[in-house]
């Protein structure tokens, strides 16, 4: 692998850049693999670099039926923290955080991790108490998060309106000092030059069509450049993962719907944090490049379209614009939005399915950007070794049919 | 008749309405009573009930209102109206109704109190109204004696057409919002902010 | 500077020059602080160019001088603020900013000014910063990447965020119309006028402040007239029609779903700040909804790619072209063209009868024939033909042009030997034309590969939108008007039924045949220096031909990867200059074609528009809806806390003089305790269920009976989802045989009454019943406290208030001071209670009356966080307290009211799940600090194993917790695994600074035979 | 923004007059059966869902018309909806061929 550094990157200036080799290759597909890893998203490309670097397993195949990192990884708001209620999602949340700490050296490549910090508002008396349990819980639990007054609040971010006449009063915020955002496509694309350098091929325009079984057990994969054999599969498609599940006959517990985003023109920088308002459904950022970052509701309806209708975008910049009034003078320079698996409890599903050889990691809906690190690390594990990772393992499938829900929507009401 | 005070959701804002330069005449109706009255269209018994207290048959196209009297029967869906009656016969109409019920599938109940009527008036209704909901009240089947229920400005409401030439609607709100919904009317009806739809209109630069 | 040079008089050509300005109204303005004349009709634009400013503002990486290259929404480079204070704007198009006496305009990214910028360095150094240079650097060490990124942050962006609050008023407009027409140019007019001849009900809607679009800068004849006096007529007669509605300033931003568009109509952005009228929108957001769409929203000229095409006085042809007619102005003295295409020939032909001189044309082609073509030639203008322009050469700091070389056009990649330099201070290139699909594609619409334009055009759509004129790929006059009438009365036919009138006989229109373009994407420029030469694809974002090949040659292929490597085209003009550009030069890279890489998607808006017309009139204090409850007036006259529940506020206490809000509380609860509080509970939802079924339904959604409530008597019961978890409970009442009445908490009031509806709807249609919400018909009271019940009877009333005829749980209706009320013999604050429900409107003045009555009692109104406080004294939950949407009421030991005998009710089944049901629950107990002062704060949790640090496994939370100033001590609930098990244990509640021991103990800490409630 | 039509008052109005209530036909199987459901079968009632791309059959309700719940078969990768019927009705024919592509 060709070396990324300021050294390299001067070296290659006399010659005009000339000299820099692919990031990955492009590879024909082989007639068989010990793993394919259906969906070349964040997840997918963590779940085969993990399998090369930690298990050596390297004869595996990321199979994505457009281009790598096109799917919700390339779409989100980027928002990464670990401040969740339950244990089973703080614990992988956080194992995730972490990693991204160290990501652009492990992989490197700068993924532009900003722990800039996160502050998710309170505007209601029982937005507080519930973010004053999160803050309990998530110290107890060794994450750093904290309640944090209006006033410092308002010092962070001084363009957000605290008039005592606002709709909603701000009462505090829970802060996550480490939490922050990431370069999105970076993520996709480091992992996935990272997990080609160790010999995964990554099969772009290369559209699954079809889960092959025999005996209760998966043995490869059709796809629109014919069949490949497999002695693993996983399924890793976020909001296509129900059209994969029917290829193999697996009743899920998802739906896929449309989650909206829009950017507004680039400014100055306004805002150096990152903001949730749970009260009005609304929360942004500020990108590097100077553009507002607003991540919108879903549509309620299932949607495959992966554009989304103007009512949600517009109920969430409604909020904004209240909660910082000099944004109403900016512009929208662009909408879209992404198709995002839902489960029953909001929560992923990460393990084996009822397939011999077929393993599933979807559900991350709304929220697993901020995943993709610890996801891919302990999906990998499971599918190394055939059996749930521990922190993976409350996120199997079966839980739906026990009842043992993993519900986050307590008082953040956004899970992003 | 009661001893205490009857204080209407805005009766704390009439006052003011001497130096507003609207572009439409609003007010809040004070003198109506209302019942909302359940019961299914297709049972004969029940209908027939009905019309006899009221003297009109109760309307079954959706959308339409029926005005006898001083009453207007309001179709509210295929189970249920909506009647306004002059408020000092409000409770007559009201007992007789409940008691030639009795024996019927049906559900009446005294709503005088749940909500508030802001009537409007003048050439710019509909021009306020498109500024509040996801109805086209420009169009011309919005006609006397429409009944449309909205999302206006994000509240549940009901627009009843009552008159054309001026126009004349009522917008009927639940009462906890009206005072919401008047403050948005007074912002949205300004005479500066008039829309001037489907008129003739002075070409613009080419 | 006077500005006479570049202003051409109006003596010339017949005044065929600037007919859209009024020389007559000199209009004053600033740009960077310097004043500058312009005038009424100007652009800011055309304005500034015609006082000799070139150098408009600063690119986003490199900070390279920027002049301006179109006339139009497609702009890329010149990008200023308009306004000051609560009216700054940042990110204006020049081109589209209107002049107004006393605008006040500021260039952007530039430090210390515009002409001398530091950051211009960044040029220098553009070989270390190629693109996604980012993402290869700045990785070591870690630590100190923060502070890269700070630098990178402050140096990106462009304009800056107003500081001051926006003063204006923004709103929103719904409409249907049959047709609706994206675009005011010939196509669109003439569409406007097909459907609206047939009747069609016709929004017509041009971004621009006037209609004709191209009209006036094309040749040709519709039937005798010229263009623009075609389009003159026609808008009169559009304007005259009543089913026509035309909508200058308005740009369509989006086409959604089931043609739905949206629409930013600018209604005051032109007037002079002075003028501007307060009440009056600043923007109005129109939400249409069409039959059809029609998109005529024609092309846009595309630039062409050489060394250095970014410096200020490369210009688009077209844009100089119209800048002359429009303006009369011209933006350089001595302009060579550059072209591969017919159309520039217009652009020579103008500037020369401006007084332009115009040395050469420099085409592409090889010798063409046209009649355009004949015409530069015989207007003297020489022609040199399969050429190029290689670089263009500038003044020191690159900020006006000082020349051009020219070479023989070559294969792409080869090395460019200039033959020739021409002196010049403009060059007008053009490129081809692209249609303007952005609406058409914005919903599924796809768009096709056209090899004679070399550009996409419009193909298949699932919804009810065409394209029509130049947006469709047509740039013949012949043609748009043929399509544009066809189209337009096909559109109007589909929306009413109704044909096109026999009589009506639409114009012919005729124009000069072109000879085709060719494309050309790169032109090289000379020796080894062509590497360190930038070609500009995407102007605003610096991106160059080089970061293309560079994409391509890391494996950035796909075009969404080429895109979000290189930032091609994700700048406020989207690519609409530099999109098809960029594929031209990575297919060429890549050695397939442009259809083959594809284009990248269309994503609303259009062109960029303001989140305050997004927020509309819901902002400020019309932001959302605040609900009042009839006591509202009395409460804010009585210094009362209000809290937002929902969307309603409720008292949560009333200070009296310097009081806090604690010892508010504590007054309020103990003037409750012991004498007599009022509350006012208006907001709880009341629905009533009416039918001979009304017993059995409430079996099914309760999870405790109804069916054998005796009327007259009221029962709590809970409510679960079909999760098994508790989501409300409430009090209803059997007020007859069949009829309830149901209370549930406030905020879940509405939810509630869809959810009955739902059921009963979709699941047990069969049932007898009538739902009706009554909540906001009654305000509701609880009057509280030992004296409760003499003062009650202190007031005039038909009901019996004694102990022996009210008992608890009963409910009676009567008259109290004259008024209709139902009154319940209920208690949430475990005194002797009754909840008085009156009707609205006689709410206030029966509060008022309670109040006159209670005095002498001591009355005292309460709010919800003393109700809280007490609730929790007597050990009753609270939903959203002790319920989060993961509890069972068997967790909160409510099994008493979780029926076994009941075949099926809600939530049933899932309660016998294994998790559901397992030893694992948490379980609601009461928890007492060993040290009584130490109130536990909310949601801290306790741990099975007390360490030194984190991480501790724990084993719960506290979902209550208050200090009780009836107890003198403080109270609280958890929710604790085993929870009941453990009573008589200590647990620790490990604080930040400290570990809080409390012991488990049961929930009631007050009154647990209910002897007070019962009084 | 979708445009709907309730099959029972006619009302036609944007998606925001409506609200969506979730696929349709789904059984509650309690309601025939209170003493025999598995946990599976309680599972796939409460959380599986099938959720295809394309023909997919849903309940809407007419919020501002007549406050009554429908059905409407509805394209999710287009958004054409080719149909409403009453909640009372069946799955309609159209819709098992789609399940069996
Ligand atoms: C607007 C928006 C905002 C968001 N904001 C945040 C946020 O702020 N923070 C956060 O943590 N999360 C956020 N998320 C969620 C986050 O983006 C996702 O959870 C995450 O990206 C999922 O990653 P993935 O790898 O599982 O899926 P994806 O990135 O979607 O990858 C799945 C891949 O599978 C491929 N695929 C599908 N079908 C097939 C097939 N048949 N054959 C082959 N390949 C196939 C797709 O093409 C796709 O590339 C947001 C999501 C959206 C849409
Ligand atoms: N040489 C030129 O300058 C030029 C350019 C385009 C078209 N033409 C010719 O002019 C004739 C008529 O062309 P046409 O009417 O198709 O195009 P046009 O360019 O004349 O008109 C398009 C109009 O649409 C408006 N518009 C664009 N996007 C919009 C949006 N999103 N919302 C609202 N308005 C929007 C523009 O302001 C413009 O007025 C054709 O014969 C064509 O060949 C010439
Ligand atoms: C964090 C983030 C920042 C973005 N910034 C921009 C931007 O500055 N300009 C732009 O045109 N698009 C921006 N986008 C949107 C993308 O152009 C694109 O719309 C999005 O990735 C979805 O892809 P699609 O529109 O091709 O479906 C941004 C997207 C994300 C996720
Ligand atoms: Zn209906």
């Amino acid at each position: 692998m060709q070396k990324y550094s300021i050294f390299t990157l001067a070296r290659n200036a006399a010659n005009y850049h000339k000299g820099w080799g692919l990031a990955w290759r492009s590879p024909e597909p082989k007639s068989e693999y010990d793993i394919v890893i259906i969906g070349a998203g964040g997840h997918g490309l963590a779940t085969a670099y993990y399998l090369a670097k930690r298990h050596n397993l390297t004869n595996v195949a990321v199979v994505e039926k457009g281009w790598l990192g096109g799917g919700n990884t390339g779409r989100n708001t980027t928002i990464i923290r670990s401040n969740y209620l339950q244990d089973e999602s703080a614990a992988i949340y956080e194992l995730s955080r972490s990693l991204y700490e160290g990501l652009a050296q492990e992989l490197n490549y700068n993924v532009m991790f900003s722990p800039r910090g996160l502050f998710m508002l309170c505007m209601t008396e029982h937005e507080l108490r519930g973010f004053k349990r999160h803050a309990h819980a998530n110290r107890l639990s060794g994450i750093e998060s904290r309640m944090v007054s209006a006033e410092e609040v308002k010092r962070k971010i001084p363009i957000l309106n605290v008039s005592p006449t606002a709709r909603y009063p701000l009462l505090g915020a829970l802060y996550q000092p480490r939490g922050g955002t990431a370069r999105h496509d970076a993520v996709a694309w480091g992992y996935a030059r990272g997990a080609d350098n160790l010999g995964v091929d990554i099969l772009q325009n290369c559209a699954v069509t079809g889960i092959t079984r025999r005996g209760g057990k998966v043995t490869g994969i059709d796809t629109v450049k014919g069949h490949i054999k497999a002695k693993k599969v996983a399924i890793v498609t976020a909001g296509s993962t129900t059209l994969l599940g029917d290829m193999a006959g697996l009743k899920l517990p998802i739906e896929s719907v449309t989650l909206q985003a829009c950017v507004s023109e680039p400014i100055k920088p306004v805002l150096d944090v990152v903001i949730m308002a749970g009260t009005v459904h609304g929360y942004m950022s500020q990108s590097d490049k100077g553009e507002l970052v607003i991540g919108g509701g879903a549509d309620e309806y299932n949607n495959y379209s992966q554009r989304g209708s103007f009512p949600a975008i517009e109920h969430t910049i409604t909020s904004l614009a209240e909660l910082f009034p000099i944004i109403r003078r900016l512009k929208m320079l662009r909408q879209w939005a992404g198709i995002v698996d839902m489960t029953g409890d909001r929560s992923p599903i990460i393990g084996k399915t009822d397939v011999d050889g077929l393993y599933l990691n979807c559900g991350w809906g709304t929220g697993g950007f901020k995943s993709i690190p610890g996801s891919g690390l302990v999906f990998a594990d499971t599918i190394a070794n055939d059996r749930p990772h521990p922190i993976a393992e409350p996120f199997g499938l079966n839980r739906f049919a026990e009842g043992r829900l993993i519900d986050e929507s307590i008082a953040a009401g956004v899970a992003h | 008749m009661p001893d205490l005070d009857r204080n209407l959701a805005l009766s704390h804002r009439h006052q003011e309405m001497e130096n507003q330069a609207l572009g439409i005449e609003m007010s809040e109706r004070d003198d109506v009573g209302m019942i909302d009255l359940r019961g299914k269209a297709d049972d004969k018994a029940f209908m027939k009930n009905a019309a006899t207290v009221l003297g009109v048959e109760l309307p079954t196209d959706p959308r339409t209102s029926i005005k006898k009297g001083g009453i207007d029967i309001l179709w509210l869906s295929i189970d249920q109206w909506l009647i306004t009656t002059p408020l000092k016969s409000h409770d007559k109409t009201l007992s007789a109704l409940t008691k030639k019920l009795t024996k019927n599938h049906a559900l009446v109940c005294d709503m005088s109190d749940a909500r508030s009527i802001i009537r409007l008036s003048g050439d710019r209704v509909r021009e306020v109204l498109i500024k509040g909901c996801s109805f086209d009240a420009t169009q011309p089947d919005f006609k006397p004696g429409t009944v449309r229920r909205l999302l206006f400005a994000e509240v549940a409401a009901l627009a009843h057409f009552v008159d054309s030439n001026p126009d004349v609607i009522d917008l009927y709100v639940f009462r906890s919002y009206a005072n919401y919904v008047w403050e948005w009317l007074l912002q949205t009806a300004h005479e500066d902010a008039g829309v001037g739809l489907f008129q003739v209109q002075d070409a613009p630069v080419v | 500077m006077s500005g006479k040079p570049y202003r051409i008089p109006s003596s010339r050509s017949q005044g065929a020059f600037g007919r859209l300005i009024d020389r007559d109204a000199a209009l004053s303005f600033t740009f960077d602080d310097k004043t500058y004349t312009g005038f009424k009709g100007d652009t800011l634009a055309s304005a500034l160019l015609a006082n000799g400013v070139r150098l408009f503002g600063r690119s986003f990486k490199y900070h390279r001088p920027r002049g301006v290259i179109a006339a139009g929404p497609e702009e890329p480079n010149a990008l200023v603020s308009v306004g000051s204070g609560a009216t700054h704007e940042p990110n204006n198009r020049i081109t589209d900013v209107e002049l107004y006496d006393g605008l006040v305009a500021t260039s952007q990214n530039r430090w210390p000014s515009l002409a001398f910028d530091v950051s211009a360095i960044n040029n220098t150094f553009s070989r270390l910063i190629p693109s996604g240079f980012y993402y290869k650097t700045f990785m070591w060490p870690a630590k100190l990447w923060p502070h890269y990124e700070h630098i990178i942050r402050h140096a990106a962006g462009l304009g800056t965020a107003p500081q001051e609050e926006d003063e204006a008023v923004y709103e929103q407009v719904h409409v249907n119309c049959d047709v609706l027409i994206a675009g005011g140019g010939i196509a669109g007019l003439a569409a406007a006028l097909a459907a609206a001849e047939v009747g069609a009900r016709v929004i017509i809607a041009d971004l621009s402040p006037r209609f004709g679009g191209a009209a006036d800068c094309i040749d040709g004849k519709i039937d005798s007239a010229a263009p623009l006096a075609w389009a003159k007529k026609a808008v009169k007669k559009l304007a005259a029609m009543d089913n026509v509605y035309i909508l200058p300033r308005t740009t369509v931003t989006g086409h959604y779903d089931h043609n739905w568009v949206l629409m930013c109509e600018r209604l005051s952005d032109h007037i002079s700040e002075a003028d501007r009228l307060a009440n009056r929108p600043r923007h109005r957001l129109w939400k249409v909804r069409a039959k059809k769409v029609i998109v005529a929203t024609g092309a846009f000229e595309r630039p062409l790619t050489f060394a250095n095409n970014d410096r200020p006085g490369v210009m688009l042809a077209s844009a100089a072209r119209s800048y002359a007619t429009r303006y009369g102005v011209t933006p350089g003295e001595r302009a060579v063209i550059f072209t591969n295409n017919d159309d520039a020939y217009l652009t020579a032909l103008t500037l020369q009868d401006a007084g332009v001189s115009v040395p050469k044309i420099i085409d592409v082609r090889e010798d063409t024939k046209s009649a355009l073509i004949s015409r530069a030639e015989d207007a003297g203008i020489e022609i040199i033909h399969s050429s190029v322009i290689s670089n263009v050469e500038t003044s020191f700091g690159g900020t006006s042009i000082e020349g051009v070389q020219i070479a023989t056009r070559t294969a792409t990649g080869r090395l460019a030997q200039p033959f020739a330099r021409i002196e010049c201070d403009l060059v007008c290139m053009s490129g081809g034309w692209n249609p303007a699909v952005h609406l058409f594609a914005h919903v599924n619409g796809s768009v096709r590969f056209d090899d004679t334009l070399q550009t996409f055009r419009p193909d298949q759509t699932s919804e009810a939108i065409v394209a029509i004129g130049a947006a469709n790929g047509h740039f013949d006059l012949s043609t748009t008007i043929d399509e544009s009438f066809d189209k337009g009365y096909a559109a109007g036919k589909s929306a009413t039924g109704k044909s096109r009138p026999k009589k009506a006989v639409p114009p012919k229109a005729r124009q000069d045949e072109r000879s085709p373009l060719e494309a050309l994407w790169f032109a090289p420029a000379k020796g080894s220096l062509n590497e360190g030469n930038k070609h500009f694809i995407d102007f605003q974002n610096d991106v160059t031909a080089a970061d293309i090949e560079l994409a391509a040659r890391e494996g950035y292929r796909s075009v969404e990867h080429l895109k979000r490597y290189t930032t091609l085209g994700m700048a406020t003009d989207q690519g609409k200059t530099s999109n098809i550009s960029a594929l031209g030069i990575l297919a060429d890279t890549l050695n397939t074609t442009i259809p083959a890489a594809g284009a990248t998607r269309f994503r609303p808006p259009f062109t960029p528009f303001s989140l305050g017309s997004i927020a509309g009139t819901q902002a400020k204090h019309l932001f959302q809806p605040v609900r009042r409850t009839p006591i509202a007036t009395w409460h804010h006259d009585n210094n009362c806390d209000m809290e937002p529940v929902g969307l309603w506020r409720r008292p949560f206490c009333y200070r009296h003089g310097t009081e806090d809000r604690q010892a508010a509380i504590t007054r309020e609860i103990l003037a409750t305790r012991e004498k007599a509080g009022i509350i006012d509970l208006s907001s709880l939802g009341k629905i009533e269920v009416k039918g001979p079924d009304a017993g059995v339904f409430l079996d099914r959604i309760y999870s405790n009976v109804f069916s054998t409530l005796k009327p007259g008597r009221c029962r709590y019961g809970l409510m679960m989802n079909e999760d098994g978890f508790l989501f409300d409970d409430g009090v209803t009442v059997r007020l007859a045989e069949d009829h309830f009445l149901m209370h549930t908490t406030s905020g879940n009031a509405d939810r509630i009454v869809g959810w009955l509806e739902e059921w009963h709807q979709t699941e047990w249609p069969d049932l007898k019943l009538f739902i009706t919400p009554v909540t906001e018909n009654y305000t509701q009271f609880a009057v509280a406290g030992p004296h409760s019940r003499d003062i009650l009877q202190k007031l005039e009333s038909t009901i019996d208030f004694s102990r022996e005829a009210f008992t608890p749980l009963d409910y009676k209706s009567g008259e109290l001071c004259g008024v209709p009320v139902r009154i319940y013999r209920i208690s949430f604050s475990g005194e002797l209670s009754y909840e008085i429900s009156v009707p609205a409107n006689y709410g206030l003045a029966m509060w008022q009356a309670l109040m006159v009555a209670g005095k002498e009692f001591g009355l005292t109104a309460y709010g919800t966080e003393p109700l809280h406080v007490m609730r929790a004294e007597k050990g009753f939950i609270a939903i959203g307290d002790e319920t989060d949407g993961t509890v069972t009421p068997l967790d909160l030991d409510l099994g008493w009211a979780v029926s076994k005998k009941k075949v099926d009710y809600i939530g049933k089944r899932s309660l016998q799940r294994s998790f559901l049901k397992g030893d694992e629950r948490k379980e609601m107990v009461g928890l007492l600090t060993d040290d009584p002062k130490e109130v536990l704060p909310d949601g801290c949790y306790a741990v099975e194993q007390l360490l030194d640090k984190p991480p501790m496994k724990m084993i719960g939370h506290v979902s209550s917790s208050y200090y009780s100033p009836t107890l003198n001590r403080s109270i609280a609930f958890g929710l604790i695994k085993n929870g009941r098990a453990r009573m008589g244990d200590t647990l620790q509640f490990p604080l930040e600074d400290k570990v809080v021991s409390a012991k488990v103990v049961s929930p009631v800490f007050y009154d647990s035979e209910g002897e007070r409630q019962n009084a | 923004m979708l445009l709907i039509k309730c099959p029972i008052c006619d009302c036609e109005g944007d998606e925001t007059d409506f609200h969506y209530g979730g696929e349709g036909h789904i059984q509650r199987p309690t309601s025939s059966n209170p003493d025999k459901v598995g946990d599976e079968a309680q599972r796939d009632y409460l959380y599986v869902r099938k959720n295809p791309r394309g023909l997919h059959s849903e309940r809407w309700l007419c919020e501002r018309g007549c406050g009554k719940w429908f059905h409407a078969l509805r394209d999710t990768a287009t958004m054409v909806i080719s149909k409403t019927y009453l909640i009372t009705d069946k799955p309609p024919a159209e819709l098992k061929k789609a399940g069996k592509k």
